[in-house]
This record gives structure tokens, C-alpha cells and sequence, in this order.
């Protein structure tokens, strides 16, 4: 049964985070741009004068499908990479996948991954 | 007109063309992504039916016998031909002045921006152009605000305060956006709004420089002005900005750019020397304050026209009661007081300033309202939600 | 045990959401741009008067990680705002999470959220 | 009890995917626009003359909620329209849904689809 | 050249350079995002390799002897100076059209858009150049057809009417898009095409007026005409959209307005008055049906090459014959029927265009048969899905 | 000055002003997104505050006597009128070179990208200008460098040679990028720089042709060389990138009509017939290499001002040295090599060029060291990681 790690990560740490996980033998993965909102707070722009908080941060979606034996490792791996000790670094979590399947071939399960 | 004056009139007339779609870019460039086709169109809009409105009976209306309004000797261009002395001299100066008359609505669209119905707009234009525009446009120019002495080269009190007061009206009866002013309308796309900043630089060259209506050493030293007035406005806002709010804006650099620009359009052919420095200065700092009255006096003018334009083209005014310089008209204008002219030339400004606004205020406050009665001036709200791209023109901007 | 909250919302409604959600104690939040189709209907745009439809209208999904024992508060909470009454106000779901991890910190589970 | 069927397709298939989901009584979907890394391989942009790799290709995800029994036929159907046979096809997973409410309604379960 | 003449040649010249730009804008803004830059380089590839064409060999074949084709005296520019009492009125002048012959095939791009092969392009851009552009030029200035007596002020047949059935002949051997015509192809970014449409009418005023060759009375007609007439075709084919589809859009009113430049090309030295409204009106209203044709008649002319350029070009012309007033141009013109000259003109241009039109279809008709046969025209069907930026440019609009 | 030639300086003037946008957007465009307000704001505070410096100071430094600076005589532009036989010809000249002025740094700003303190460009600008600019604008016009007999037509030497160097020695004091040259730095918005390349193009016409400072013989020959030099280089930049890469490129293109019309600046106004598109072919494809040398020794010159304005401004002045035809200019300047000249003028081209390289380098270093080790010149690399916009302006680009 395979699982779903999903990690929000700050953008510049992507490219990293792809390598090291790439590294471990993880051959996809599937990025999304998002806004995150969390104890770092937002930034503050400026408009003629006024001032307005944004309170939202972009951040990038990592989602990877995994065997469930390796969720452990793929964890590690981001947590490892995408830590900058800062606040803000984002957050992972695992889900049980019911069903997978490749598209092209029509392969279930850990072979579709 | 000889060749020379003849192909700066035209190269002139163009510049002022291009402005109008820079004034769009400008000012799209701020709305939001979901409003900009509305911003765009409400601008297009203006340089498709004024021009036709303006050769047919509005230049008409500017020229002739008559202090507060002209005749309809030229209705649809009668008398006027391009050969004899004149060589296309007139003709060329009727579509220069076509420009003016198209951009000059337009100025008021960044008022009204992300609530107004396209149709009340389409409406409000040519009305507003015919019954607001063109009598102002007389009194100053030939009229009896001209006549008794008072000066605006290129219209800072026929241009920017009619329109910069108008705006005003029309917000007042149009009514604040939903959400304002408590949340924030971030600039969808900044590039944009400096390709309009470019371009309105740029092109305000023939606006002003143009308006010496002859290739001659006035209309050098109005080019000069309009050069160093929008650089030393953009500088004196982005210096504001920088010690208030700590820091260099671009924003700021463009808002000060367009305020140098409007603040010189009435005195750029009477001063010289350094006093278009000085006239940046001023109109930039003080116009980096004007645009938050708005929050402090609650009237919604989205994109700052009041605070720009009426506020600008008001300071660009008075100052020329300061700083008119006799040498470069003859004697038969008034000094300023710095060139020893006393207050007079000063009261005249004040003056005929203040005939603008009245008159722009009420009639323009008068026509909202009737549009108000009648076809509406305001989207529906969830129009206004969704975008008056999407609800108003059934186009998106960005795919 | 956490879980994942995560709602189709209209975009305007997302800073509404967002403060609600704060004001039950919720400190982060992760928001993405998406394209729904529902019963909601596309929109008409008009190109050179032709007339064609755009299936998709713009909504924001909001993911919230809670502990599992706060996933109905954040349901009412998320469903009261985001209600506006009409017709494509979006959907509210949740799944449950095996793990979660803070990058920053490492922490695991309910602390991490 | 439904669940969540999520699918990472090519871009210019999503019209497909929705008209045929449409035509098995799916009244509805989310999409969203991410990059996917996989063995698909990036592309190769130039810039002044240097060439970089971009690791990542535009892919849309799609989520449906569908009541478990039909997970299989949507996946089928997903699959069949999605299907170029070429590498990149993408992938579809579905993973068990603990709660699903209609915002608009206030409605739960399979009736909140 | 006296000095004025000049100086409105040559920043005639600059503005039409900067018309290719424009038009790259106008296009790649209505195209899709991942084809925006094959878009953008059609355009500016034509503003590289042309000129040099252009001033090697091509403005040769323009001069001279010869009803057809000029001749090779000019081969390199030689003979051309800029000393002497012309003072470089001649080599202004071949800058001048320089930037016409440039323009001219990228017109061509807008219906070729999105899956033809950039090489086939590169090599169809100097080709068409040479056997279609420079012969059909030729006839309508100084060759068989100018002799008759036909007109055409700045272009309309020799350009427009050229370039746009040479488009309809193009995508006749290109074929459709895939998806075409059940996809809908939205605008990947309206502002792009405002910004382009912007750019475009600042641009014609030096295309038009400039098309005088000297600042002079004809100059300035020119220009008030290329004025009025894209106001009104603008504002024209927005009513049509709104009483027929509801709304007024953005890409209306920048249709119409290209419309109506299109359509005054020919005509802007030889009408007066309010006929360039009249010209406006008319070609803005027929050609927001015309762009329609393509739907009922099958061919994918993905920007409108020949609902815009081809039919606005013709229905400029054609209208030629109705307005053409001699009193701007001595006696030794036709009159237009409605100034007594009966149907005499008007079969000149009817025959003028017939003969553009045939050469211009059945050469480069010839010339995508040789490409396709040799390097192909046609992108893979993959290429085509992916976007032609990155599969013919390696490259990506945005990031 | 006659009127014609008025308008034309006037035109040029207001053309140049618009290349400091242009090249904001061309910069911008290649510019990542969140650095791009960052780049504008550089390009940008450079019109703002330069202009300012030019009236009351730079210019009186290049004029009266003096081999290396001129005097404090027109210190404020005193003594300069716009009445006289004169007719503003003096005032004219000084905003057209005050454009050149604001430009200048603006150049530098490309490659200093994404990593400069706002507050240290701030101060970099206004004593750049005044300690390197001017210096260097004297000795080639007037000064030492001029009076031996080297020619610089509108600023190759004093202007591309000049900040090209000078970018050299900013980013010697900065360092690379966080990253560079690893990763890759893709341009944000490919519209975005062409748009910029489109008014670059265009605005050159008035800096070149602009320099004969009169609209005669050598003002259309100025024009004709920009035009075919600009074509000659874009072209010869992507067949070398087709050749070599495999694809034309817009980036090339653009690059390409930069390069080119940086080579014919120095040249425009001296060389004639197909010698610029000579100069324009050789330079296209020698920057379209020289732009790689940063990666092969290692600095870190973000958006290639080293690469395209250094080189190509050398290759256009020696060229010089092959190609002046003093037929354009009367007897008194020396001819080129092709022209029986020998090597004497190319011998002073280099000499000029030398001298220029030495200065510009030697005093910009120290600039920066001096910025270095008081207000820092660098911002903190997490502002860098973030971008530059939020960081230095608070702002951002997109919403
Ligand atoms: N409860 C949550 N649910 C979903 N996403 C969250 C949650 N809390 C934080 N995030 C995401 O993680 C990012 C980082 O969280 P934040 O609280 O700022 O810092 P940290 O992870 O270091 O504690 C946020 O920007 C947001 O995208
Ligand atoms: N079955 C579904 N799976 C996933 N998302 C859905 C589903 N149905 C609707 N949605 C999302 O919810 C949004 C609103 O749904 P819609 O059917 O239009 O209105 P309502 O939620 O009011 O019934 C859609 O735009 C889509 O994003
Ligand atoms: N392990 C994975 N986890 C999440 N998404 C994946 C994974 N592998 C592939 N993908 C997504 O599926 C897309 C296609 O995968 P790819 O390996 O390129 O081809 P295929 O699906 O044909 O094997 C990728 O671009 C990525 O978005």
C-alpha cells in the first residue's frame, strides 16, 4: 500500500529537496505553488503611503507518493533539506493512499509509483 | 505655419495620441487583475468618441465670439482646409487639441474604478466633454478667465483641475467600493503601470512642449520644464516616502513623475531657470501627502485623481502666480510675484481656478445624478465581486 | 491524531475564512488558486463575438491541519463564513492523517500542527 | 463513506477528462495547475546561449469526490481519457474521505458531492 | 528636403519601426501563453533580415524603368547620398519605406499563428518579400497600376489587401489548428494587445501622414484622418458588439481601431471633412462581421489577418472611389463619385486590387507549396500541443 | 537653430528620455520576478535624480575651456535664454544630453541585478555621473581625447564603452550572486524585455540621428545606420545562435539589436552605404560570444552590460577606425582605414577608448569600495533569497 507524504517548504528550498529526495531513489514528484499563512507571519507592502499587511506567504507544495515502508525515510529526507531553522519552514504529513495507479500502463499499487 | 512648427505640432499631437493608452497602463496597472479590461476600455473608450465629438461641434464650441462659450461656425470642420498660407497650421492644431479633449474624461476613470457601470460611463463622457470640457476649455482660453489675464499653457486649470474636481463629484455620487477602505487594492501588475508611466512621460513632451503650437524657443523651455519638473517631483515624492516610510517606492517614483508633470502642464511656458525644479518639488511633496485625504476625509477616488490631478494641476497653477517670467511672451502678461508682479497675476489663478471648480463640480455632480436616476452608475455587487472584467465587458485579462 | 480540513472556497472569502479560523485558535493554514466545475456553471467570454464558455471558475482550497478532535469545530467554523447561500460555495472535507512533522523543530504529531 | 480520487494529467487532456467524468454523472471537480517531476524528464530552455534544465513540466491535478463505490469506475475513466501511451501520462490515487459537507447546504456525505 | 520635411520623414520612420513591435504585441498578446514568443519572433524577425533586403536589392527593384519591376541601379544603395541641395531627402525616404517593407510580411504572422514551422518562416519572410511585396509595390507606385491612375496613399492595396489574402493563401496550404475550431483560443493577455494597439495608432500617424513625404498641408490631413477614421471604426465595431452580443469589449475596440487604420491607409492624403468618419464607421462595422467569414468558411486565420488587414484594406480602398477630393492633390487625380468624378476611379481600385489580390494569392500560394514540399511548414502535432516557444525556441514567455 | 532642426532635437530629446524606460522593462524583463521593481526603481531613480545634477552642474563642467573638465560658468544654466537668433538651440541641446546623462548609469544597473543596496545605488548614481560620466563625456567632446582626433558620433567611447567598464568594476566590488552561476536565472517575462527592446530601438533613432544636433545630410545617414546596424546584428546574433544552439531566440534577437545599436552609437554619424551593416554583423556575433566570458572568468555580471555595451560599444568605435567616410563630415577629420586613412584614427579610437576603460574602471572601483566600507553595498543574503522588491521597496510586482 503506498502512502502520500505531502511537505509545505519554502520555494527556494524546492530544488534541493527534489535532489536529495531524487538521491533516495524517489523518481517523482508533483510541485505546487501555494500560500501559506503561520506563525511567521506575513510581510508588509507599501501603496502610496499606506501600508497593508499580507498575510500570506508563498510557499510550494511537495506532494510524493511513496511505499508506506519508505514514508519514514521520504520524512527524513525533506525535513533534513528543507529545514533553514527558521520559522516558517514548513510543515509534512502522511496520508494512506487507497489506490494507485500509472496512467500510461495501467499499473496498481507500488509499481504504479 | 512653416514646415518645422507644422511637423512639431504633428509629432506633438501623436505624443498626446499615446498618452491616453499610457494613462490606461497607468492606471490598469493598479487595479486589480479582475478589473484592468474595465480600467483599459473606460480609456479606450474616450479616445474613440470624444475625437469624433470634437471635429464635428466641440472645437466649434472653443473658437468664435463669446466669453463663456463659442459658435457653431465650424460644426463638422466647415471652413477649414489645409491649403493657403496656413498650410494645414489649423487643421494640424485641431487634432492636437482632439487629444487633449480625448485624455481628459479619461483622467477621471481612475476615480471610478471597480464600481462604475460601462454604460454610465459611455454616457458620462460625451456629456461631460460637451457640457463641462469644452466651456471651461473656452473660458480659459479666449474666454473671460483668459481674458482678464489669468494664465494656463497647457491646462493645468482646463485639464487637471476640471477633471481632477470632477473626479471628486463623481465619487461622491458613485459611493465608496466594497471593502475600501479597510482592505487593500495591491497593484495587480507594477511593469504595468511603468510602461504608463514611460509612455505618459514621454508623450507629455508634446503635451506641453506642443502647446507652444510653433517649433520657437517657448516651446524649448516648456520641454525643459517638463523634464526637470516630473524628475525633481518624482524625486522630492520618493524622498518623502523614504523618510516616512523608509522607503524608495516605485509606485512613489511614478505617482511623483505624473504629479511633476500635471503640477508644470499650466506654468510650462511662463517660467524658467530652476523654477521648474522648484514647482517639482513642491507639487511632489505636497501631492505625496494629498493622496491620503481620501482616508481621512472617506471619499473613495480609487486611483488617486483628486489627489494628483486637481491637488497638482492646483499647485502647477498657483505657482506660476510666483514664478511667470514677463521675457518669454512679451510684455503683455503679468509677472509673478518673485519677477516683482505683486499678488495680482496670483489672484487671477486663485480665480480662475476657482470658477473651474465650481462650475466642474456642480455640473459634474449634476450629471451623476441624473445618471443616477436614470441607466445607474453602479454595478451590481456581486459584479463588483467577481470583476468588472468578467461582468461588464464578458472578457478576462490574463488566460 | 491530527487530521487534514481542507475546503473549496469562493477566493473572496478566504480572508474571512482565514480570521475565523484564527479567532477559534487555528495558527496556520495553507491556501492554493484552483478551478472548479461544478453545478455552479462556467462564465461567457466573448473574444472577437465568439462567444465560448470557461467550464472552470476560480475558487482557493484551504488545508488545515488540526487534531483530530477539533475537525467538526473547524467544519462549522470554515461552512459558517465561507456561506454566502449561493450556488457554488464549495465543499468541505476532511481525511485523516498518520503523521505530521514540523520541519523546523521535528516535532511530531499534534504538536507539530 | 466517499473518498477522494486525485489525478496528475497533462495539461490539454483536462477538457477531455472533465467532458468524459461528466458523462459518468460526476457533477463536479477541482483543478489545480502543478509542475511534476517524474521520469517524463524536463525541459531544455536556452538563455543567452546557456542552456538550463527545467527539472519540472506543467501538469494539472484534478480532485474528485466520489462516493467509494465508484471509485473504480472513475478511475477507469480517468485513465482512458488521459492516456496518450506516452511517458508523463501522470497518475491517479484515491485516498478513504472521513467527512464531506456541501458548505452552501450544510449537507453531509455522499449527498454533499 | 528643407529641414521641417525632414525631420517629419524621419520620425515618421522611427514611428512605423516601432509599429512591428506594436504588432508583435497586438498578436502575441491574443495568442496563448506557450506560443507568445514564436509570435513575438515572426514579428521581429522580419525587422531584422527585411531592412537588409530592403536596402541592398529591394529598393532598387522599386525604381527605374519598368511597368513591373524596377531595376538593379540601386543595387547596394549606390548612388545614394545625403550631400547636395536633397540633403538626404532620398535616403530618409528609403529609410522610410524600409520600415514598410519590414512590416509588411509580419502581418502576414497573425494568420499563421501557433503551428507553422519557424524555419519555413524564415526563409517565406524574404522569399514573399522579394516576388510578392517588391513587384506588386512597384505596379502601385511608379508601374502599370499608379500610371492608370489608380491611388493608394500609404498602402492599403500594396500592404494591406497584400498581406492579407498572401495570409488567406498561407493558412490555405497550412492548414487548421489542431482543435480549431471547437477550442476556444482566448487572449493570453489583453493589456499585451492594448499595449499593442497603443503602440500601433501612435505608430500609423507616421505610416499615414508621413506617407505625404514632407510636412505640408496633405501631411496634416493625413494625419487628422488617421485620427478620426480608427476613432470611428473603433467606436463602431464596439456599438455592433454591443447591440449584437452585449457588451463593449476590449479587444472590439482594439479591433476597430486597427480596422479603421487599416481602411484609411489608401485613402488618408485624398479625403477630407468628415469622410475618413464615414470610412471609419463603415470598414469598422464591416469588418467585425468579416473576422467572422473564417467560422463559416473553414480556414483558420487564427488572428484575423483577413478580417481586419485584407477586407479593411479593400473597403479603404474601394471607398477611395466615392471620396477622393482632387483639391488635395492638384488637378491631375480622379475625382471620387461623390465629388462628379463618376465610376472611373472607383474601377482603377476595384482593378488595382484584382491585380494585387491574384498575384499576391496565387504566388504565395506557390511559395508555402515549395516550403511544404522542401522544409515543411507544419510543426509536429506534439510541438503544437506543447507551445512553439519551447519546442521552436527553447524558450518560455514567463517564469 | 531653424525650426526643423529644433523639432528634430526636441523630437531626439523626447525619444531618449523614453530609453530609460525601455531599458527598465528590457533589464526588468530578464529579471526574476521578485527582483524586477528592484531593477525598474534602479533605472528609474536614475531620470529622476541625474537630470537635476545636469542642469546645475554637469552640464557647465563638460563646456568653456579645459582638457579634462569644463567650468562652473553655466553653473544652474545660468546664461542660458531661449530669445536670440539662437531660438532655444542651446536649451534644446542641454535636455537632449541630459537624457544621454540619465542613461548612462541606468547602463549599469544590469549588472549589478538582484543583489545592490537600493541606498548604496542611491548614492552610486549622482557621484558616478559627476566624477566619471562627466569627465569622461568632456575629454571625448572638447577635451584632450577629441582634440587628438578620435570620434565619437553619440557615445560609444563616452557612453557604452564607459558604464560598460564600469559595471565591470561594480560587480569586481559586489560579488556573484547567491547561487550564480549554478543556477539558472530565466527571465520572468519574455514580453517584458521585448516590449523594452521595441522602445529601445525606437528611442535609439533619436540618440543617434539625434546627435547631428540638426536635421540634415548626417542626421538621416545617423538614422539609416542605426536602422541597418541594429537589423544587421539582431539577425547575425540568432543565425549564430541557430548555428550553434539549434534555435533562433527572442533573447537573441533582442540581445542581437542591442549589441548593434550600441556598435553603430560611435559610429552612426561617420560611416555610410553598407558599412553599418558590416559593423552591425561583426558586432552581433562577437557579443553573442562575449557574453559567455563572464562564465569563463568568473564575474558575475547578472544581465551582460559587460557583454553587450562594453564589447559592443569597443567593437563599434574601432570600427571607426576602418570605415569614417570623411566625405559625411568635410575634410577635417581623419579617414578610415578602408578609406586610405591608414591607422592614425585607429590608433586614436584606441587610445580614446584606453584612456575612457582606465578612468571608468580605476574611479568606480574606488566608488564602491568606498560605498562598500561605509553604507554597505550589498544587501543581506536572506533579502537576496526573498528578492529585492519586498526587501528594499516593499513592494511586489504581481498580485
Ligand atoms: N495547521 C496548518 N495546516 C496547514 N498548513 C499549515 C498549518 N500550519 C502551518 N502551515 C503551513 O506551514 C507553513 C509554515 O508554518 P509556520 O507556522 O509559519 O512556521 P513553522 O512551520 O516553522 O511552525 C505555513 O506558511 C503554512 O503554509
Ligand atoms: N465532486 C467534487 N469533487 C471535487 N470538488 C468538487 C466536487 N463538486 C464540486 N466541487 C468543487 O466545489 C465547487 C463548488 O461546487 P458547485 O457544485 O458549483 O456548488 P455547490 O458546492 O454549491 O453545490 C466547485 O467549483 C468545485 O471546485
Ligand atoms: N512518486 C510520485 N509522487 C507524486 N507524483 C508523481 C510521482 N511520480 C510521478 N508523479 C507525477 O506524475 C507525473 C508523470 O510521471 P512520470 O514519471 O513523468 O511519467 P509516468 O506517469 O508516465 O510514469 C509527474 O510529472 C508527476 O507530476
Amino acid at each position: 500500500m503506498p502512502s502520500l507524504v505531502t511537505a509545505i517548504i519554502k520555494p527556494f528550498k524546492l530544488e534541493e529537496v527534489r535532489t536529495a529526495l531524487q538521491s533516495v531513489g524517489v523518481l517523482g514528484l508533483t510541485a505546487t505553488e501555494v500560500q501559506g499563512y503561520g506563525r511567521q507571519g506575513g510581510k508588509t507592502e507599501t501603496f502610496r503611503g499606506s501600508e497593508y499587511k499580507v498575510e500570506f506567504v508563498p510557499k510550494v507544495k511537495v506532494e510524493v507518493l511513496v511505499p508506506t515502508s519508505e514514508v519514514d525515510e521520504v520524512i527524513t529526507v525533506i525535513a533534513r533539506t528543507a529545514n533553514s531553522g527558521k520559522i516558517g519552514d514548513g510543515k509534512i504529513w502522511s496520508v494512506d493512499v487507497a489506490k494507485v495507479m500509472r496512467i500510461r500502463t495501467g499499473e496498481f499499487g507500488d509499481q504504479a509509483i | 505655419m512653416d514646415s518645422g512648427s507644422l511637423t512639431w505640432v504633428l509629432v506633438s499631437a501623436a505624443l498626446v495620441l499615446f498618452m491616453t493608452p499610457g494613462l490606461a497602463f497607468f492606471y490598469g496597472g493598479m487595479d486589480r487583475g479582475r478589473n484592468v479590461l474595465n480600467m483599459l476600455m473606460m480609456n479606450f473608450y474616450c479616445v474613440l468618441i470624444v475625437p469624433l465629438l470634437w471635429v464635428i461641434v466641440g472645437y466649434s464650441l472653443t473658437q468664435g465670439e463669446g466669453n463663456f462659450i463659442g459658435t457653431l461656425d465650424h460644426f463638422g470642420l466647415k471652413g477649414i482646409g489645409i491649403l493657403g498660407e496656413d498650410a494645414g497650421g489649423t487643421l494640424a492644431t485641431i487634432a492636437f487639441l482632439g487629444m487633449f479633449a480625448a485624455i481628459t474624461p479619461a483622467l477621471i476613470s481612475g476615480a471610478v474604478a471597480d464600481r462604475m457601470k460601462f454604460s454610465a460611463w459611455a454616457i458620462f463622457v460625451p456629456v461631460w466633454s460637451l457640457v463641462v470640457y469644452v466651456p471651461v476649455f473656452r473660458w480659459v482660453y479666449g474666454g473671460w478667465l483668459g481674458d482678464r489675464g489669468s494664465l494656463d499653457f497647457a491646462g493645468g486649470t482646463a485639464i487637471h483641475v476640471n477633471a481632477g474636481i470632477a473626479a471628486l463629484a463623481a465619487v461622491g455620487v458613485l459611493g465608496k467600493r466594497k471593502g475600501w477602505p479597510e482592505e487593500g487594492h495591491p497593484p495587480h501588475s507594477m511593469p504595468l503601470v511603468m510602461i504608463g508611466t514611460g509612455i505618459l512621460w514621454f508623450g507629455w513632451f508634446g503635451f506641453n512642449a506642443g502647446s507652444a503650437l510653433a517649433a520657437n524657443g517657448q516651446a524649448v523651455q516648456a520641454f525643459m520644464n517638463t523634464f526637470l519638473a516630473a524628475a525633481a517631483a518624482g524625486f522630492a515624492w520618493c524622498v518623502v516616502e523614504r523618510v516616512r516610510d523608509g522607503h524608495f517606492t516605485n509606485l512613489g517614483a511614478a505617482s511623483g513623475i505624473v504629479a511633476g508633470l500635471v503640477a508644470i502642464t499650466p506654468a510650462a511656458g511662463y517660467v524658467s531657470g530652476m523654477a521648474p525644479i522648484a514647482i517639482g518639488v513642491v507639487a511632489g511633496a505636497i501631492c505625496c501627502y494629498a493622496v491620503r485625504l481620501k482616508n481621512r476625509l472617506g471619499y473613495d477616488d480609487a486611483l488617486d485623481v483628486v489627489g494628483v490631478h486637481f491637488v497638482g494641476g492646483l499647485v502647477g497653477s498657483l505657482t506660476i502666480g510666483f514664478f511667470a517670467n514677463p521675457e518669454y511672451f512679451g510684455a503683455d502678461f503679468m509677472e509673478g510675484l518673485f519677477y516683482g508682479g505683486g499678488v495680482k497675476l496670483l489672484a487671477e489663478q486663485a480665480l480662475a481656478n476657482l470658477a473651474a471648480i465650481v462650475w466642474s463640480f456642480a455640473v459634474t455632480f449634476g450629471i451623476m445624478i441624473l445618471l443616477k436616476k436614470t441607466v445607474g452608475v453602479r454595478v451590481s455587487e456581486e459584479a463588483e465581486v467577481e470583476g468588472l472584467d468578467l461582468s461588464e465587458h464578458a472578457e478576462a485579462a490574463y488566460h
